[in-house]
């Protein structure tokens, strides 16, 4: 992806000093080993803080709402994804943004390299597509990039941005077949009592700070649901059902418009898995309504609309 | 408002054999279900006692937050009965709730609440035996599943 | 100041010990990662670790906390407070920010005409056990806000990993009853107290943050209008880590909850990054936008508090660098007022 | 030493409507334990944490003056979820009140000075307290001229008119009223409180400027204030602040350094002048 970089500062600053843009929204390098940051440049000097590789994990689609400035946006597949999403919802003009679509091999999941890692703190590290370098105390590992990445990247199925302006870099294959619910379906064949004490288990480490909520495009709601208190819904402790209540609603409302970027398990401090629930409402909008998120910007969303012969097999 | 600020949970209750009994919330859509159970009422149809109905305007009035709320406040089953798809009064509140009940059957199932909770029906204002069979099978599975715990708050 | 050495296979029977005469909360693995629970035996606390993902504080000043019940008719107030567990608690294995942190939350609590009782009731009856940092993370810069990776602050005994053993450096009389009469611990000699002397100079220069945050608070006193404010918030998403994650945050939210079986006034941890934090009835709020949320989480640390107590409302213990999703950095932040 | 979070429970005796839209209604309360009624005493300004278990806590000025023994009043507007509660209350019911809180008026360096209290709308409960409290017989001779300017959007939203007909009738004050926009049975002034402000134009000679009101009639008044010489620490102003705990630990209600619920909520325009632009 490196090569890319020049492309990218290149195009941005065509945008920038055209007018055509007055702000572009990308990745810069973060200040910890592995981490990129979400970076905004409307100056063409400040182009070269521009970085694009593995470590670029951020959604940047979360940072259109609300913005009455013409923004060019480096969009990733499941960014672009997303964009196209929340332009479908109203939420985004599409005739003030400019996707730069990447291509893009996949990033890197941060925790898995540092629990690789074990315990020993990586000072510096260095990531290409192919190969991970650490360096720390004492220590120097390579590790390769593939087995790394996130699993919403080992499964992804739009590499190349279905949606763009300008593309950066060659289109890339459609390289996995694992459609990535291998997990999903390995819960769904548990019993109801497991799945509950599997979930239970995995939630009640949940300290409901919203990272996964607030780093999600596809939540821009003024007042989020937990947050009403004429009525007050559901209580905002982190007891069990109270936080239990929030995943499951929170997924119920991702239904036909997650992209899986996977962005809320990376964000959460707690180390939750909680693509185990966003990938299930993929799948339920994939099963029940072939319905995939972000493709087109005609689609219709999926629980706004019905067809006469949606499946009812559940009514009595 | 006081209303909902009061609101509780079904308060305990058992038969006079003093055996555990369910307690079950039912949505009725005001024009076809809602009607449909009158008529049972009037044909003088017997069917368990267990349910509490909330009258709604369309199944698409009930939000997953009646369900879920419910559930956690305490009710061991929940019940939405709405038109036959083609009767709603509002043409497509049916068809849209369709949907949305599918996702929450489908993501309350996936995290363990057992299915046979939260049942979904279709029930016209002619089908009051249909009405009678629906809340007899809903009390019977429910009362199968036993007391609910799960999504329950308690403390 | 009184020496011990308790040899490292050993500290295991020593939590054991301790846990027959009073609540031991020791770092357990909890999901994929450490957070501080009560154990009830040495087997269950995990010793090999830089930090915890949570601080202490949420033993002391839990997420949610019953203030008072109420009876259900509503006529009356019911229990003093929640059911506490009381006791002695022994807080084993707090890093010595995380105490820093505690003696900051004290402070505050016991400030002003009316005092925390709730949270003093809890500290009251607690013994903090530390251990040193031998090894500083990278992202840790206790030493420019004023502590010490062998702080002693707030310690009832700090353990000092020597190798095969610990060197128990008491420090109160609430330290020494918890090791007296107990036959683990065997005197130290004047090698041992040297040798951790040493780490401790090791440590300390090992610190690779070296922050100036020297005169900061009456740089910041000027800065409230500087533009430097719209730079920073930009990449901030609003989310609740860096403050629930922090040892020194201990805003809260009140609210009244009714279950089938209890009725009660509680309080949860809230945060200045939230917009519901300032949000009036009228529908006004003086901090609308995530500008004046971070300035806030800013200024209160390093200007407000200080200004009040003379100290930071910050001892570096780089939690909030490391879990802040968008890598949004305060050291980067300190240097960038510092440098205006 | 008790928990500083436990209300005194309160008993409901009065509920009087004040306004025309029914949305604010006065509150009497009587504390259930003769202990806590007979040792709570406040000064005018002060405010509150009134609870309605169930709904939660909001803090609310004292609208009665500390002059009418056995008498706590507090005048509420319905606007979020325990207003709301308390206003879908009963006359019996069980409540919560805990306070007194905050600085209130500064009564003290007022003695011995004109006094000009400005109020607009709903904002005019702790200042009814103030004028009560200067009002009463054993107060009275200890402050000198009392001017007060109060207004409302419409006649039908002024609220105490049984108090305000008294004050109109007495010589003890002398009140000025106005609204926004009069109706057939209004005599009275019309015309925005700033600007009458400026047309009465009292004299700032010896004398203290209190003023409470909606942000939008606090920007206009000051510089009138001002013009007419009233000095920044001779004007003071009562800070409206969301609330959770009342003694300055939830953290919420800072400008600055300062906690509105401990430090304010009154405040000079010579402090306010030193505080951040944040209210």
């Amino acid at each position: 992806m490196g090569g890319n970089e020049e492309k990218i500062r290149e195009v941005a600053g065509r945008l920038l000093r055209d007018g055509e843009v007055n702000l572009i929204i990308g990745h810069e390098r973060g200040t910890l080993p592995l981490r990129s940051s979400p970076c905004f440049v409307t100056d063409p000097e400040d182009l070269d803080r521009l970085i694009w590789d593995p470590t670029c994990d951020i959604n940047l689609a979360k940072y259109l709402h609300g913005r009455d400035e013409r923004v060019g946006i480096l969009a990733k597949g499941c960014d672009a994804r997303s964009i196209v999403v929340c332009a479908s919802e109203g939420q985004v003009e599409m005739d003030r943004v400019v996707i730069l679509g990447l291509p893009c091999h996949g990033v890197i999941n941060r925790k898995n390299i540092e629990s690789e890692i074990a315990g020993r703190e990586i000072l510096e590290a260095i990531v290409t597509d192919e190969i991970i370098t650490l360096k720390g105390e004492g220590f120097e590992e390579v590790l390769p990039t593939e087995t790394f990445l996130d699993d919403s990247c080992m499964s992804c199925r739009h590499r190349t941005p279905p949606v763009y302006d300008v593309l950066i870099g060659e289109p890339l294959p459609e390289a996995s077949e694992d459609d990535g619910y291998a997990e999903v379906n390995e819960l769904e064949s548990k019993s109801a009592e497991e799945r509950w004490d599997h979930f239970v288990d995995e939630i009640s480490n949940c300290i409901r700070c919203y990272s996964c909520r607030d780093v999600c495009p596809m939540c821009y709601c003024k007042e989020c649901f937990v947050d009403e208190t004429m009525p007050a819904w559901f209580g905002k402790t982190n007891e069990i059902t109270d936080t239990m209540i929030y995943h499951v609603v929170r997924a119920i409302h991702l239904t036909g418009r997650c992209v899986d970027c996977g962005a809320c398990s990376r964000a959460c401090p707690m180390h939750i898995n909680l693509r185990a629930l966003t990938k299930k409402a993929e799948k339920i909008a994939r099963d029940r309504f072939n319905f995939e998120a972000g493709i087109s910007l005609e689609d219709t969303p999926v629980l706004g609309t019905f067809k006469q012969d949606d499946s009812e097999e559940f009514i009595i | 408002m006081n209303a909902e600020v009061k609101g509780s949970g079904p308060e305990e209750e058992t038969s006079s054999e003093g055996r555990w009994e369910p307690r079950i919330i039912a949505f009725l859509c005001n024009w076809c279900s809602y009607a449909g159970a009158d008529l049972a009422g009037i044909s003088r149809l017997q069917y368990p006692p267990n349910i509490r109905v909330v009258r709604v305007p369309c199944s698409s009035r009930v939000s997953p937050y009646f369900i879920i709320k419910s559930l956690q406040r305490g009710w061991d089953g929940v019940l939405v009965s709405g038109c036959h798809p083609g009767d709603c009064h509002y043409i497509s509140g049916n068809l849209v709730a369709r949907r949305r009940f599918a996702v929450l059957k489908d993501m309350l199932e996936y995290i363990g609440v057992e299915p046979g909770r939260v049942n979904f029906s279709w029930v016209s204002a002619a089908e009051g035996d249909k009405f009678s069979k629906v809340v007899r099978e809903v009390v019977n599975r429910v009362r199968a599943l036993g007391p609910a715990e799960r999504l329950v708050k308690v403390g | 100041m009184k020496h011990m050495t308790i040899a490292k296979d050993g500290i295991r029977d020593f939590i054991d010990r301790l846990v027959k005469r009073c609540r031991v909360i020791a770092p357990v693995e909890s999901g994929k990662i450490l957070r501080f629970r009560e154990v009830s035996s040495g087997e269950e606390a995990c010793f090999d670790f830089h930090n915890t993902k949570l601080s202490p504080k949420e033993i002391l000043f839990p997420q949610n906390e019953v203030l008072f019940k109420y009876s259900k008719g509503r006529g009356a107030i019911e229990a003093e407070a929640g059911p506490s567990k009381n006791g002695e608690w022994v807080i084993f294995g707090i890093r010595p920010c995380d105490a820093r942190g505690i003696t900051l939350t004290d402070l505050f609590f016991s400030s002003g005409e009316h005092k925390d009782l709730l949270y003093l009731e809890k500290r009251g009856r607690s013994a903090l056990v530390g251990f040193a940092c031998i090894h500083p993370l990278n992202t840790c810069f206790c030493t420019s806000t004023g502590g010490n990776p062998f702080g002693r602050e707030g310690m009832d005994l700090l353990l000092v990993d020597l190798g095969e053993r610990y060197l128990v450096e008491v420090l109160t009389e609430r330290g020494e009853r918890l090791i007296e009469a107990d036959r683990g611990l065997k005197d130290a000699s004047e090698v041992d107290v040297d040798t951790a002397n040493k780490l401790s100079r090791v440590a300390e220069k090992s610190l690779r943050t070296r922050l100036q945050m020297e005169g900061l608070s009456e740089k910041l006193d000027g800065m409230f209008e500087d533009p430097l404010w719209d730079r920073v918030h930009q990449k901030c998403v609003g989310c609740g880590v860096c403050t629930f994650v922090c040892p020194t945050c201990w805003c809260f939210d009140v609210v009244d909850e009714e279950t089938a079986d209890s009725s009660s006034r509680i309080r949860l941890w809230d945060t200045c990054q939230f917009p519901l934090f300032t949000l009036q009835g009228s529908g006004f709020n003086p901090r609308p936008t995530g500008k004046e949320r971070m300035r806030q989480r800013v200024m209160h640390k390093l200007n407000y508090f200080f200004r009040e107590h003379r100290a930071f409302a910050c001892v570096g213990c780089g939690r909030c660098v490391r879990e802040c999703p968008v890598n949004l950095d305060i050291r980067e932040i300190i240097r960038t007022i510092m440098s205006e | 030493m008790t928990n500083p979070y436990i209300p005194h429970i309160s008993v409901l005796r009065k509920i009087k409507t004040e306004n025309a839209v029914n949305d604010i209604k006065t509150f009497e309360v009587e504390f259930e334990d003769p202990e806590v009624a007979r040792g709570f005493d406040y000064k005018p300004g002060q405010f509150g944490m009134v609870s309605y278990f169930g709904a939660g806590e909001c803090p609310i000025g004292f609208a009665s003056s500390p002059m009418d023994k056995g008498i706590l009043q507090f005048t509420i507007k319905k606007v979020g979820v325990v207003t709301t509660a308390l206003h879908n209350s009963l006359v019996g019911e069980k409540i919560g009140v805990r306070g007194p809180y905050g600085n209130g008026w500064p009564v003290e360096e007022m003695e011995g000075h004109d006094v000009l209290i400005v109020g607009a709308g709903f904002a005019f409960t702790t200042l009814r307290s103030l004028v009560k409290y200067i009002l009463h017989e054993d107060n009275r001779e200890r402050f000198g001229d009392l001017t007060v300017i109060y207004g409302a959007r419409n006649p039908g939203e002024l609220i105490y008119k049984y108090d305000l007909s008294e004050w109109e009738k007495s010589n003890e004050i002398d009140l000025i009223l106005t609204v926004d926009r009069g109706d057939e049975s209004w005599t009275k002034r019309e015309g925005y409180v700033p600007t009458i402000l400026e047309e009465v134009s009292p004299s700032s000679k010896n004398a203290i400027a209190l003023i409470c009101g909606p942000p939008i009639v606090i920007r206009l008044s000051m510089p009138i204030l001002t013009k007419l010489g009233f000095p920044p620490d001779k004007t003071c102003l009562s800070l409206e602040m969301r609330m959770k705990c009342g003694i300055g630990k939830c953290g919420r209600c800072n400008v600055g350094n300062r906690y509105v619920c401990q430090d304010g909520p009154v405040f000079t325009m010579k402090e306010l002048q030193e505080m951040p632009k944040e209210y």
